[in-house]
């Protein structure tokens, strides 16, 4: 069996991969030098680079992203860290208005290669405005790539292609996923962007699901193949370029899906993909589309009231459960 | 450091030891939740002010019950000054439903709106723009009240500041920037990433505001340079800046054990301790050791009685999870 | 017949009216004083209620937005203005993690009755960065209500209601509509948050709409009824509180549901919507749920560009035409 | 105003012709605009720089080819001093394939990357980090290229100003930051909204920064006070601000007739019209009447031209509309 790392570590990892490759592989941030990041996911980077590869920025969300378009306009490859996802919100102009239209405003004069990393979702008990699992707001947006990985090699290979990217690229990174493991990603492992990954096979229902609901939705798959019920899990890796052809060829075989979404019901990715499916795979199904998403509320601390608010392998199972017979 | 000690200060003894009694509650309130934490009964992460008392009474005790008061993530000491008991704290920190914000807040967001504690908040600078705001709505509505923003010197380079100064002072509202500068970001000097020595007073010219440098662990002085700048405010003239320099006796948050602070440091501000300077300017005016030390003992009391409490209370019911959204109550978004 | 009046006369009425009934109602933003907004939406309100109701600030959305939820936490109902919303992107941490959020954190003890109301949209020629319908990106963000009228009537109805509100609510002018008429609001005109209209009742497809593309769906509908297509047009008004029983008591009888946004289509709000209907109405469809929506591209600038980008009624005809036939 | 005159400017008669054919180039081009948008054949708005050539002229007349310049909305002067010629920029106006952008991008969008002329924003004050990006890059590759943000007086009360001054101080990049101060945001007088009397330069020691407050309508000036900041910046030693008081000649944008405006300040501004300015140094440096009109005729010839070519351009082909979203040159989001 392949050696196993935690996806914290492939975080680091991944990134150290790149910059070995490319010296015009640059990472900013907030405590990134020196402390290895608030999550220890930029660990041994700037041992290993030193400060003119790895630098400390101030807590200025904006200037930190707005920086890291200069520079990517200008031949760097800028990977940029926003501690918490929660904090697009403070550099959103950059992420919604400025980074996704400048290649199109311009007539495709510049090109934007730049990542921007940040931890994102639950599940540590951080409270409203450090737990949002926030994929669906960068998905309003054309013009960005997303992805949101949920094993160890994956974040490798992902990182790998947002690196080389020349578009921009939005990097999720799950908190409640930093301290799981899986397998070492093999040298040059790289994940190309678009690309759903079927987790588990299964015959009777497909669930769609991505980062942190990926493990939920396998636990779920494993529970109701003690019942009987054959469930296939897509695990969608990336947002943009969606894989929306992986969807709707698990469902043509299904006949029926269940959308996992950490982000709350409204405005979730799900929707978009539920949407499509309606639309492109309507003949195909044989019951309603559900999605368990997160209640639309603020995420509460108390884990008593949490686990209301977001989608649980109960959740799950029990949704299934009801999809199957219908 | 460039504070000078001002000696001339006079300050009521009677007051100063409700002050030190009230800075030893904080005390002692954040070394309960340092103890929960570990002992895995609070969850999440919290960001202990032991160190900032100071600020925090002496600040408070400068104000009005009917002022404004908003703090960061950091800030159960400006709860508590405000008049937060331990017990619902620690209840919000070990999320029962017991806790200030029924536990759907939790250490980062302290707020106890009936006492003009408008609320903690875990977005660097965010609560400044709101403070302003606050301040404006007394101006409106013809009140004289103040609002108090306290922020960390992290959030003196994010854009909101500048913004919120600006607005402030263009509409001379009665506001005061309080800066409790700890020399930290989370992990980082604030001196590495900020183009100033002093991140807040010296961005205070820069919107037409005047700025204080002051010793922010003598609470005398945190005291009366914030009594000076709220009849500043009151009277009509503006916003102030304030920059009170603190330190963090914890690390930054949850076991943090703050490694990357020189121990020469640690150890010069350690000596520094609000609590001893109080205790040092008692004994000056004559209180004796004994009286102190029943302080300590209240406090040790209270403080001990709170986390039974709040080890007793109840977790909040899950059907809590889905109220308070909207102000009927509910959280019904569609039909 | 009723007297006739501009959409953006209604939206300096609306906001008059609740200024005349309360005293406590005040504006901010950028321009709105003795300059009366730059889409002149706040004409006259400086002259009646002065610089102590209607106050001018300078470019700080971040001020602006934080400053209002400062003053409605503090017995002030404030109207803060963003001029164009994609300004939205400068002041979101306001919108997505303070404002909708505070009732929730402090457990109800804070009441936020506020109203940000923004020009939206696009139509008139203002390129990539001022030109985005930007619902989609309130509404991923629970406890904030979304409004978004199509008539002059609706602007004043829905204005009444989200100043009189104690929730936040984000109020969507649309800049497109500005120069168009309808009927003059009566006195004291209130239209609840939250309750659709059908606009134009039909038999045999459902169109749903919000704002600018109420007169597209209009329009098309009209052009179908040459061709015996019975088109039913639902204008939602509001996204929160979403009236999705108005949606499936449509498509209950037409058995057919299409949606037109204005928004793109990844991440569009009629995907949430299309999502409720492929689960709650399932059973009632005969046919795919579709979108129109705009292409996943920024905004173009030159009106040849922008044609193939946004919905327009040829393309909801077309789609109709489709559906209908399936 | 306090701008003194400095007479003992010394310029080459030759060089400043130059730089005068060069305002009235672009004088002419934003008259043709406004032609054009009264006319109905540039749709939507545009924001003309007339009033504020001598900032774009004498600042790119300091800077070297490979140097990035950053603009915003009201950006045409830019584009055109740094090498767009006026029948692409009008071509862009007008919507046709042959604009800079092919006209995906409109007036507030001018871009000539080739020519380090890296955009027009029109998100107030968006740019400003993003040129201090551009900076570190050319920090980061070791090139002394240097990077000018130009930005409006309305501009400094936002909070990105504030991130961006911080982060290029503290990291020494080589960027200017160019206010043209033209007194006004769109209808209302800057000052009335803001806490200082000189809204960027007042800001700049905020951030450690030595700013320069100039005549920014004369050329001779703004491309002296550019240079030596410029030559700073390549040295290694940081950031300036410069406040460039100027005035525009048109309203805000479309049709506005600034009406906002008193009468007596536009004709005081109006006698200062840089090109007025640059005619009489010429004048005084013995150029005579004639080579300076030929100038004139030359850029009327220039301009002429442009509009009939951009009249003459097609229209973009529809399928361009969902090109150029990513590197491929594509726009597919999904398979
Ligand atoms: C906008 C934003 N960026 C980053 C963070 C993460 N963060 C939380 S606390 C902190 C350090 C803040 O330092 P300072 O303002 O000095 O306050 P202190 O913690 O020292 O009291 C950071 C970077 C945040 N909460 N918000
Ligand atoms: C963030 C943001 N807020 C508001 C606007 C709307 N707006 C466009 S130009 C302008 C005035 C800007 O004034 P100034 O910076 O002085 O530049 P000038 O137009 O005078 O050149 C405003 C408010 C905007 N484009 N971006
Ligand atoms: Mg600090
Ligand atoms: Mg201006």
């Amino acid at each position: 069996m392949a050696e196993l790392t935690t996806y914290r570590q492939a975080v680091s990892d991944g990134i150290a991969r790149e910059m070995r490759r490319d010296s015009s592989v640059v990472c900013l941030g907030e405590d990134i030098g020196a402390a290895e990041g608030v999550f220890k996911t930029t660990t041994g980077l700037f041992a290993e680079f030193g400060p003119e590869r790895v630098w400390d920025t101030p807590i200025s969300e904006q200037a930190i992203v707005g920086a890291a378009l200069g520079a990517a306009m200008t031949g760097i490859r800028p990977v940029a860290e926003i501690m918490f996802s929660d904090f697009f919100a403070c550099c959103y102009d950059y992420l919604a208005n400025e980074i996704p239209k400048m290649r199109y405003m311009t007539g495709g004069q510049v090109t934007v290669p730049l990542v921007i990393r940040t931890a994102n979702g639950g599940g540590l008990g951080f409270g409203a405005q450090h737990s949002q699992a926030v994929e669906n707001w960068v998905f309003t947006v054309p013009g960005l790539k997303i992805a949101a990985p949920s094993t160890p090699a994956d974040v490798v290979g992902l990182m790998a292609s947002a690196i080389r990217s020349d578009d921009p690229v939005i990097f999720f990174e799950h908190k409640g996923l930093l301290a799981s493991k899986g397998e070492l990603a093999p040298p040059d492992h790289v994940v190309p962007l678009g690309e759903a990954a079927v987790v588990r096979p299964g015959d009777d229902l497909t669930i769609v699901a991505l980062a942190s609901t990926v493990p939920t939705a396998l636990s779920a798959a494993e529970q109701l193949a003690g019942e009987d019920i054959s469930v296939e899990v897509v695990d969608l890796r990336c947002l943009v370029p969606l894989d929306a052809k992986a969807v709707l060829s698990s469902v043509a075989r299904t006949s029926r899906l269940l959308l996992v979404e950490e982000n709350p019901y409204q405005g979730g990715w799900g929707a978009t993909v539920a949407s499509i499916v309606a639309d492109e795979g309507f003949e195909l199904l044989d019951a309603p589309i559900r999605r368990v998403a997160a209640e639309c509320v603020p995420l509460p601390f108390a884990d008593a009231l949490e686990d209301v608010v977001i989608p649980t392998v109960d959740k799950v199972v029990d949704a299934v459960r009801r999809l199957a017979t219908f | 450091m460039t504070v000078s000690e001002d000696t001339s200060i006079r300050v009521d003894a009677g007051r100063l030891l409700e002050w030190y009694e009230e800075m030893a509650l904080i005390r002692r309130t954040e070394k309960a939740a340092y103890d929960l934490f570990m002992s895995g009964e609070v969850k999440g992460t919290t960001h202990l002010a032991a160190g900032h008392e100071a600020v925090a009474v002496g600040a408070s005790a400068a104000l009005r019950e009917d002022d404004y008061v908003f703090a960061t993530y950091r800030g159960h000491h400006h709860a508590i000054a405000r008049g937060a008991t331990p017990a619902e704290c620690l209840a919000e920190l070990m999320s029962k439903a017991t806790g200030l914000c029924k536990a759907k807040g939790g250490s980062m967001h302290l707020t106890k709106a009936d006492k003009g504690m408008l609320g903690s908040y875990a977005i660097v600078g965010s609560h400044l723009p709101i403070a302003a705001g606050a301040a404006w709505s007394a101006k409106l509505r013809g009140t004289d009240q103040v609002a108090v923003a306290f922020f960390g010197d992290g959030a003196t380079n994010i854009g909101a500041f500048h913004e919120a100064m600006n607005l402030a002072a263009v509409w001379k509202l009665p506001v005061l920037f309080v800066c409790e500068n700890n020399l930290y970001m989370e992990y980082t000097p604030i001196a590495s990433v900020t183009s100033v020595p002093n991140p807040a007073a010296d961005r205070a010219a820069a919107n037409g505001l005047p700025a204080e440098i002051i010793d922010g662990n003598d609470v005398v002085i945190v005291h009366d340079t914030v009594k000076v700048a709220v009849e500043r405010a009151r009277a009509g003239d503006g916003p102030t800046v304030i920059e009170a320099l603190t330190y963090r006796q914890y690390g930054h948050s949850r076991a943090d054990p703050a490694k990357y602070r020189p121990a020469d440091e640690v150890e010069r501000w350690m000596q520094r301790d609000p609590l001893r300077i109080a205790r040092d300017r008692l004994t000056s005016l004559g209180v004796g050791e004994a009286d102190i030390d029943a302080a300590d003992a209240r406090v040790a009391q209270v403080v001990d009685a709170a986390v039974q409490e709040a080890r007793d209370a109840p977790f909040p019911d899950p059907a809590q999870a889905l109220t308070d959204v909207w102000a009927d109550g509910g959280a019904v978004w569609r039909n």
